[in-house]
């Protein structure tokens, strides 16, 4: 038992989703010795767009076209929500944080200072978000300008349909046309990666320009699901832009989309060149805490268990999708610490009779509670462990669903996860 | 006159059946390299081979291989030393037997012309001689008995072997031994020899002989008196002892002798030693005979493999040579079993019950298939399911005693098969749709692959909902499939994916999934169960069909199908050959 | 010429012999029934086919042990109909089979008089040796006592329920669905109008019936308060759970007087665990309650261990309509039997009410309301459907479990992709139910597709097949501007009604990714198309379905 | 240290080179190599029969076990199956069980704890990168490297526990150290269809295409590899299938570290590999 492999470092990050990810990135920034462990992240669920917050009070309904003014307004009400712990300050240097090392990855992201951007989905909605992948960009300015535009779609996309889009648009966007056309060289089923890694071949740009192109007439923009290129987007989403003549945009496509992904394999690849040292894929089993010396975790199973120990640790592992919180008939349970969760006693108070209820479901506030310095409190309301923090979607008191503040709530209580986490370890 | 005949006759078999089996050398094709080539060319490559052998330096190299591996046959003694005195005794314990025993009047006489088979050091050697055989034979049979995996191997022709030539040298000993005790004999010799009716002279004389020489008299014999012997012996030093050892020197059959004595009278009076006279040389006779069709023939044919293989040299052999070496090899086996016990696969055996999984009894099973080309169509499919199973590794050629280079046999039999449509499940699953194989499934509901122990699987996640329990349907699994992404078209080409195939398993429709092309087209990289967000083992599920499927169709179906509604696949449409 | 289309407005009255209100099991038992002696008849059902308790509950046909106590004259009539159906409509039953099982600390007297209570219904119980019963059903639990096996089966009370209506249609008669009754006129003792709207178009026409039968089931008492007639009815909730996997292969009930949670029934590819009994005040607007769904759980894996760890893909719930008197105090007491009112003793001389009763038992209901009817109009033609078989129609063939795939992977063809894959229900499959609804002038929603399809019955609850098939209906042009968006809230609310008590472990998972999608990326909530005809939670009618 | 040797099948019979490169760069690092005589790891049988490659599996473990020292293969495939079989031997009595019957006519018995290294792994993690740097004496310079990971050693990472599955590092810290530099390539993970290569060529063919564009495109010199599998799929099935491909030649891993640590080609069955590798000015000593 005592002769298992041991790894040592300051600070283990536990998930792998935007949270997990974003916590990595700013303590390598820091200069942190970071060990990261999480399982199939949440990340490929995910579109892509980065929100920061778009709704609130989410019974009313109403959009913040201002993020910020939004937030203002939602930690006023909200004294709890993990937001009111952060200034505005910390929000901003997060996210460009983020954004721009994904630009630096191959994975540029485009943002209007202080505002939220309005983008169509595939079932006709429009979405509010606060940063959308530049190959989104256009679809922004095109939909501002209610621009022509032509969607095009593919024969054997399920769950994409230009004519849905189109229809259910009618009001708001009626410039619209669409097309369907054959993706290059395949017929049958197409799913969405398969795509843009066929996108990535140059031959395969050309041909799929060649479909698109005797249908643009006279449409100003060019739409198309997120299917363009995978490790090398940009490149792709540039020709095809050349080749048409018009700008392009992407549409997101249902779950598992390629934005999420792309965030993935950024990560992925750039985590180690970081001298992070990743373990996805693995469970920890067992968690010891030492007192002030830090924490010492069992990780993988059997003959090939290893220790890690740790200074100290952000838990980012998210909710229910993630496995930080899991649930039975009686109860939320935080998996790894059994730290207490927020929740009210029985399960009829967990979810409404209507799935769309507007006031959104109960479970979505549970979680972890906090203090202002991240630390998850135990039932007296001190620091449960020293040396734990805790960021993003498991934390209590916020709806990121319903609140549309997914992305923004993991990268930027990651940032300030991070931040405190240092100041623990300087004393 | 039936000596004569039956000599003669055996002789007649034996020559012919040796031409018969050397033929085949040149006759039988094995590997699709050979289909082309003519007898004429393939005799062409032998004779053509032989004389350069023997006209070029290579001859020495010949001889070199001829002291080592076929007289010293260090080659065994390589392998086991127990196997190298086994096969020592016998093979050289047989050759001097029949070289200074059966060819005594041809050979023996004539080398040593004072030769008397009951004259020392002959009359000792031939006992010496059979002894080495026995116990050659009886170390192959405690070998084969007591070691699991030979036992498992030994079949009717290796224990009708050790009998044929226990039965020859039995006899002998046997016959030796009557032939001491036997007072019929005595006065035969007496007729020839003395032609004296002297009761005064015969009696000391039988006296002495009953003493010294074991004979065994109808009448008691008095031996006790010294002057009677030395007046024996007196008779004897005259007339016998030039052609008569004492058989104390007969070890082996000495003691036979004193042992049977109590009985010896009656077989005096039934002449028993003529009876094992005849069985004696009969036997001898039939194995004489038998010896082209049995396991005696590698006498012959390992020798001559041994000194053609053994020559290998780096340049390249031609497809005629290379025909004649594979069909060398087959006769050359002396199913000693050695390849078997170094395969590298053999573990595999003790759970597929499939003896051809072993490369001895695979060759044997390839040699009977190859001579008889229609033979039972499910032979041939367990034959080729123990053929696939070989990893190609060349442990059985390293190891073979007889220098048969088997790996190259394996190949190109795989070849052959294949080519006769007894292909790997992969090839003849994807031949028929899905939902055929579900239909099919549907009517055979257990195992029905012959060579599947009807144990349960320990481990089996299909036929659980926990295996599935988990799945949230995210399509992650078919998302990074690469194989779903290398198809341009899935349905088409995979029938199923990944996620489709959980679905069904889910639904608790597994025999719809067990000929999907996904299944059997999965590179088991294991992206699936790697991404899985929920921790679904997709891969191990893929696997677990083909194991499946296995189970129900292999290796029989693919010819019950056959006969159903595919069309046998004619020979251009097999699947191409593997590097 | 369509038989079937909805009447304009400022239409003539529509005269017919028989108007029958609601189309649940009876109502569509007794329209083949009348039809086949001959009488003309309209149906009319204020939501779709099996609204009520005919869509909501196991999908069991009985052997009659189950009643051998509490109700002998119900065991014999369950005996009978068990016969007589698994001969005339065997393409709706799965003669599986089942088991009557007791546990440890279940009662011993019931145990030891089952057998021969049995005898004296005339139903045949087999005792069963207890290893054998667990080698037949491997999931029971060890600590059984005593096993049964009798003749129940499985049937599949949508099809039968679709199977009914399309003989008769086929035959004359009319069937008009989402037409409500909004009064009945009495004059002199007599309906002598029926005013009906189409809750979908608002049009409202009248029919003018000789006989008026209210097979509303729990919507009797309201059916008849429009004629001034007050019918007592108690209304007991029964909550049903579906498991992912089929659990067992037969019928298990529990060896015990009848209570909650002590049948499972398997429904092709799954298993179904209930029930409970539950008063409620309205049939409307109930909802299986996580109480209940836990007190299921805890008791039937008293019965079958596995229960309490298995997945579970929905929940609903059925009002059983029990007419008696409202105060007594345990509803199971109430009769099971049927309820055959003729109003006459109302003094309305051409009303009649069936309502009550058990599925197993809907077509001898039919024939004595049918009997009755035809006592009223003075004729006397014999009952058909004793022995005539039940034609298998096309339409209800897609909500067979397994189906469609088997169909999807014998056609193999690759532009046929699946929009459910949980069910995998394809395209073409789609197509052709959409193509059946326009034959039969019905509107083509996800809701209405789910009804007659596995689609949505998954795992996936209609997470991501919902999305997959809006776009697929605007490529085919069903859906136009944003009816997709009207479908998307109609469909997955009406899912969610079967989800939510069933939220914990996977499931959670499965409905936390949903909202990702549909709120998270789509917006939904904020997108809710105002004036929908049918609010969640609006209009009445239990939720589920029984092969959900 | 000293390692049971573990060759596998394929390696004495298809590719020597990996042997003798393997040997030679063992040597030069001062790690002993015990040879004894093995059984197929069972891999090649798990699609037909699972527990017989199970039981393959557990006894090549188990006569590893009496030798007494960890077992090191560099074939991918036999480590990932010889992991599978740990796993599936400590996770299933009933499977563990009846093996050990089997194995106990013979006087072995799967136990527990053996343990199983793969080439790169003795090499990282084991020896260490620091003794593996210390002993190049001839940096690899200027070389553009693709580190093919190879499926079976990779994943499931539950099982065999190689590195991380999605970011794994061990082929690019250990192509770093001899001196070259190991490029970016997306399809460093994926498979190289060998295991299709007898089932479905177009497929098969597919997928190594699609990774020798790939790395290609990321400018690599060469492929390099630690499987048996996937060496023989990128040189000898390469060579004659894809002819017009990117002409980038497989170099199998204890290859270039064995010129780095000075040890001549031929040492190493360089001349073996069927597309030969040209090394650009200042590459190799």
């Amino acid at each position: 038992m005592d002769n298992l492999p041991e790894i040592s470092c300051d600070l283990l990050v536990i998930g792998s989703g935007i949270t997990g990810m974003a916590a990595a990135l700013f303590a390598a920034n820091l200069g942190i010795d970071t060990v990261q462990v999480g399982r199939a992240g949440e990340l490929g669920f995910a579109s892509g767009f980065l929100d920061l917050l778009g709704v609130h009070p989410v019974e009313d309904g109403r959009i913040w076209d201002r993020p910020f003014d939004g937030i203002g307004a939602l930690v006023a009400e909200h004294p709890r929500h993990p937001y009111a712990f952060l200034d505005k300050k910390d929000i901003q240097s997060a996210l460009s944080g983020f954004v721009s090392f994904l630009a630096a990855h191959g994975l540029p992201y485009y943002t209007e200072p202080g505002k939220n951007l309005a983008m169509i989905t595939p079932t006709g909605t429009l979405k509010t978000t606060y940063a959308v992948p530049a190959t989104v960009q256009n679809g922004v300015r095109a939909l501002a300008e209610k621009a022509s535009c032509l969607v095009v779609d593919f024969h054997g996309l399920k769950g994409f349909s230009g004519r849905q889009i189109v229809e259910t648009l009618d009001k708001t966007w009626p410039n619209l046309t669409t097309r369907r056309i054959s993706f290059p060289d395949t017929s049958g089923e197409l799913l969405p990666e398969h795509m843009a890694l066929s996108l990535e071949s140059p031959e395969c740009r050309a041909q799929l320009a060649g479909e698109i192109a005797p249908h643009i007439h006279s449409a100003e923009y060019v739409a198309l699901p997120a299917i363009l290129g995978m490790y090398r987007p940009m490149a792709v989403f540039e020709d095809l832009q050349k080749q048409l003549n018009r700008p392009v945009f992407e549409i997101p496509t249902m779950p598992p989309a390629i934005g999420g992904l792309r965030i993935k394999a950024a990560f992925e690849k750039a985590l180690p060149r970081l001298f992070v040292r990743t373990h996805y894929q693995q469970k920890i089993t067992a968690v010891d805490k030492q007192g002030r010396n830090g924490f010492r975790f069992d990780v993988g199973r059997d003959h090939l268990r290893r220790v890690i120990t740790a200074k100290g640790a952000i838990l980012a592992s998210g909710r229910f999708i993630g496995g930080g919180l899991t649930t039975d008939r009686k109860s939320v349970r935080e998996t790894l610490f059994n730290l207490p969760v927020f929740q009210p006693v029985t399960r009829s108070e967990w979810h409404q009779k209507s799935f769309l209820d507007p006031r959104g479901h109960p479970i979505n506030r549970f979680g972890i509670t906090t203090d202002d310095q991240w630390r998850p409190l135990n039932n007296n309301r001190h620091p449960a462990i020293p040396g734990l923090f805790a960021a993003g979607s498991i934390l209590a008191h916020q709806d990121w669903v319903r609140q549309k503040c997914g992305a923004g709530l993991g990268i930027t209580t990651a940032f300030a996860a991070v931040n405190a986490f240092q100041r623990f370890i300087s004393g | 006159m039936i000596f004569t005949i039956s000599l003669y006759l055996a002789l007649g078999i034996c020559v012919a059946g040796i031409l018969f089996r050397t033929q085949r050398w040149v006759t039988l094709r094995i590997g699709p390299e050979t289909d082309t080539l003519t007898v004429g060319a393939r005799i062409t490559a032998a004779t053509g081979q032989t004389i350069r052998a023997l006209v070029s330096r290579r001859v020495f190299k010949l001889i070199g291989i001829f002291i080592t591996d076929v007289l010293l046959q260090l080659n065994i003694l390589h392998q086991s030393f127990w196997r190298w005195i086994m096969h020592i005794c016998l093979f050289y314990g047989m050759i001097l037997l029949i070289l200074m025993h059966a060819l005594d009047d041809p050979l023996t006489r004539t080398f040593f012309p004072d030769y008397e088979s009951t004259l020392n050091p002959f009359l000792w050697l031939r006992d010496l001689f059979g002894l080495m055989v026995l116990a050659g034979a009886g170390i192959a049979m405690i070998r084969r008995v007591a070691g699991h995996r030979l036992r498992q191997m030994t079949r009717a022709m290796d224990t009708f072997t050790l009998f044929f030539i226990g039965m020859v040298i039995v006899s002998g000993m046997m016959l030796e031994a009557v032939q001491i005790v036997s007072e019929p004999i005595f006065n035969e010799m007496v007729d020839e020899y003395l032609d004296e009716d002297d009761e005064e002279i015969l009696a000391p004389l039988r006296a002495y002989w009953a003493s010294q020489y074991g004979v065994v008299f109808e009448n008691p014999v008095d031996t006790d008196d010294p002057a009677v012997l030395a007046e024996g012996y007196e008779t004897h030093d005259e007339y016998c002892i030039s052609c008569h050892s004492r058989p104390v020197s007969a070890f082996m059959s000495y003691p036979v002798a004193r042992f049977i004595r109590p009985v010896a009278r009656r077989f005096n009076r039934i002449r028993m030693d003529t009876w094992l006279w005849y069985i004696h040389f009969l036997s001898a006779f039939a194995a004489l005979a038998w010896l082209p069709f049995g396991k005696f023939f590698h006498l012959i044919a390992t020798p001559v493999n041994l000194l053609i293989c053994g020559s290998r040299t780096t340049d390249t052999v031609s497809p005629a040579q290379l025909a004649n070496r594979r069909a060398l090899g087959l006769d050359a086996c002396t199913h000693c079993g050695i390849c078997s016990l170094h395969c590298k696969v053999a573990p595999i055996q003790l759970l597929i019950d499939n003896i051809t999984i072993l490369p001895s009894e695979k060759l044997a099973g390839f040699a009977r298939h190859v001579r008889h080309r229609h033979g039972s169509e499910a032979e041939a499919a367990l034959l080729a399911e123990g053929s696939f199973i070989c990893t190609d590794c060349g442990r059985c050629t390293e190891v073979c005693p007889s220098g048969i280079d088997l790996k190259d046999i394996w190949q190109a039999s795989k070849q052959d098969l294949r080519r006769q449509g007894f292909t790997e499940a992969h090839h003849w699953i994807m031949k028929k749709p899905a939902h055929e194989w579900a239909h099919l499934a549907s009517e055979r509901s257990v195992a029905s692959g012959p060579s599947f122990k009807k144990t349960f699987p320990a481990i089996h996640l299909t036929d659980r909902p926990e295996t599935f329990r988990g799945c949230i349907q995210c399509t992650i699994c078919t998302t990074v499939c690469p194989v779903v992404e290398a198809a341009d078209d899935p349905a088409r080409e995979l029938d199923l994916t990944p996620q489709q195939i959980m679905n069904l398993l889910r639904l608790q429709m597994a025999d719809d999934a067990l000929g999907a092309r996904m299944v059997w087209n999965c590179v088991t990289c294991y992206m699936c169960q790697e991404h899985c967000p929920q921790g679904v083992r997709v891969a191990d599920v893929l696997y677990e069909l083909r194991n499946i499927a296995y189970r129900r169709f292999y290796p029989d179906t693919v010819h019950h199908l056959d006969s159903q509604s595919i069309s046998h696949r004619p020979k251009e449409e097999a699947p191409e050959a593997a590097p | 010429m369509s038989i079937l289309n909805t009447p304009g407005s400022c239409q003539p009255p529509i005269h017919t012999q028989v108007l029958i209100i609601g189309a649940g099991v009876t109502g569509a038992g007794l329209v083949r029934d009348l039809t086949l002696r001959g009488i003309g008849c309209i149906l009319v059902e204020q939501k779709d086919l099996t609204a009520g308790a005919s869509g909501a509950n196991h999908g069991l046909l009985h052997s009659g042990a189950r009643y051998i106590k509490s109700d002998p004259a119900s065991a014999v009539e369950c005996r009978k109909e068990n016969h007589i159906l698994k001969k005339l409509a065997p393409h709706c039953i799965d003669t599986c089979g089942g088991l009557f099982v007791a546990v440890a600390g279940d009662d011993e007297k019931y145990i030891a008089d089952f057998p021969q209570l049995c005898a004296q219904s005339g139903i045949s119980a087999r005792a069963v040796d207890l290893a054998d019963a667990r080698e037949m059903e491997p999931a029971l639990s060890d600590r059984l006592i005593a096993a049964y096996a009798v003749d129940d089966a499985a049937i599949d009370p949508f099809r039968l329920t679709l199977d009914n209506i399309a003989q008769a249609v086929d035959k004359g008669a009319r069937f008009f669905r989402f037409t409500r009754v909004t009064g009945l006129t009495v004059k002199q003792s007599e309906i002598t109008a029926v005013h009906l709207v189409d809750t979908r178009t608002g049009r409202e026409y009248t029919v003018r019936a000789e006989i008026v039968v209210n097979a509303a089931g729990a919507w009797a008492d309201q059916v008849a308060a429009q004629a001034g007639i007050s019918i007592p009815m108690i209304y007991s909730k029964g909550s049903l759970l579906v498991t992912q996997s089929r659990i067992t292969r037969r019928v298990v009930n529990r060896l015990r007087l009848a209570t909650d949670a002590d049948i499972l029934v398997p429904g092709g590819t799954v298993s179904i665990l209930g029930t409970t009994s539950v008063r409620t005040e309205t049939p409307d607007n109930i909802y299986p309650e996580i109480e209940e769904i836990d007190h299921i759980i805890e008791e039937g894996a008293m019965m079958i261990p596995v229960l309490e760890t298995t997945r579970y893909i929905r929940a609903y719930c059925g009002v059983r309509p029990l007419v008696g008197d409202a105060n007594s105090g345990d509803d199971r007491k109430v009769s099971r039997g049927y309820a055959l009112i003729d109003h006459t003793r109302d003094h309305v001389d051409n009303f009649i009410t069936i309502t009550g009763g058990k599925l197993t038992t809907y077509r001898f209901m039919a024939e004595k309301a049918a009997n009755l009817v035809c006592q009223r109009l003075g004729i006397d033609p014999a009952c058909q459907t004793c022995t005539e078989p039940l034609p298998a129609s096309t339409d209800g063939q897609w909500t067979e479990p397994g189906l469609a795939p088997h169909q999807w992977m014998k056609q193999n063809d690759p532009t046929d992709l699946l929009l459910c894959e949980c069910e995998m229900v394809s395209r073409h499959t789609v197509d052709q139910i959409i193509r059946n609804m326009g034959r039969l002038n019905i509107t083509p929603t996800l809701e209405a597709i789910g009804l007659r399809s596995r689609v949505g019955k998954g795992p996936c609850q209609g997470a991501f097949c919902s999305q997959r098939l809006t776009a697929h209906l605007y490529d085919r042009g069903v859906f136009k501007k944003n009816e997709g968006i009207v479908n998307l809230h109609q469909f997955l609310s009406e899912r969610w009604r079967g989800q939510h008590p069933l939220l914990w472990d996977v499931p959670l998972i499965q409905a936390q990714l949903q909202e990702a999608m549909h709120c998270g990326l789509f917006g939904l909530e904020l997108n809710d198309p105002k004036g929908q005809p049918d609010k969640p939670g609006a209009g009445g009618g239990p939720s589920g379905r029984v092969n959900a | 240290m000293k390692y049971v040797y573990f060759p596998g099948c394929k390696i004495p019979a298809w590719l020597p080179a990996y042997d003798r490169a393997t040997r030679g760069i063992f040597k030069a690092l001062g790690i002993d190599l015990v040879d004894s005589e093995f059984n197929c790891c069972g891999y090649p049988v798990r699609h037909q029969h699972l527990e017989a490659s199970l039981l393959s599996s557990a006894r090549v473990l188990a006569l590893a076990d009496q030798i007494g020292a960890p077992l090191m293969t560099p074939c991918q495939c036999c480590y990932g199956n010889l992991r599978h079989a740990q796993y599936w031997l400590g996770e299933n009595r009933v499977l563990r069980r009846r093996v050990n019957a089997i194995l106990r006519k013979e006087n072995l018995r799967w136990k527990p704890g053996i343990r199983v290294r793969h080439l790169l792994q003795v090499l990282k993690e084991d020896l260490g990168l620091a003794a593996v740097a210390t002993a190049v004496v001839h940096p690899q310079k200027d070389i553009r490297v693709a580190a093919h990971y190879g499926c079976h050693a990779l994943r499931p990472a539950n099982i065999v526990g190689f590195d991380d599955p999605q970011a794994p590092t061990i082929f690019e810290d250990l192509i770093a150290v001899t001196g070259a530099t190991a490029v970016d390539w997306p399809l460093r993970l994926n498979c190289c269809g060998a295991p299709l290569w007898e089932k479905n060529r177009v497929i098969s063919t597919r997928l190594m295409q699609k990774k020798i564009e790939d790395a290609d495109q990321a400018g690599a010199d060469m492929i390099c590899t630690a499987c048996t599998y996937c060496q023989h799929q990128f040189d000898q099935v390469r060579l004659e299938t894809l002819p017009h491909a990117p002409p980038i030649p497989a170099v199998l891993y204890p290859q270039l570290l064995g010129l780095a640590l000075g040890i001549a080609p031929a040492g190493l069955g360089m001349n073996e590999n069927r597309i030969q590798w040209t090394p650009t000015e200042g590459g190799t000593p």
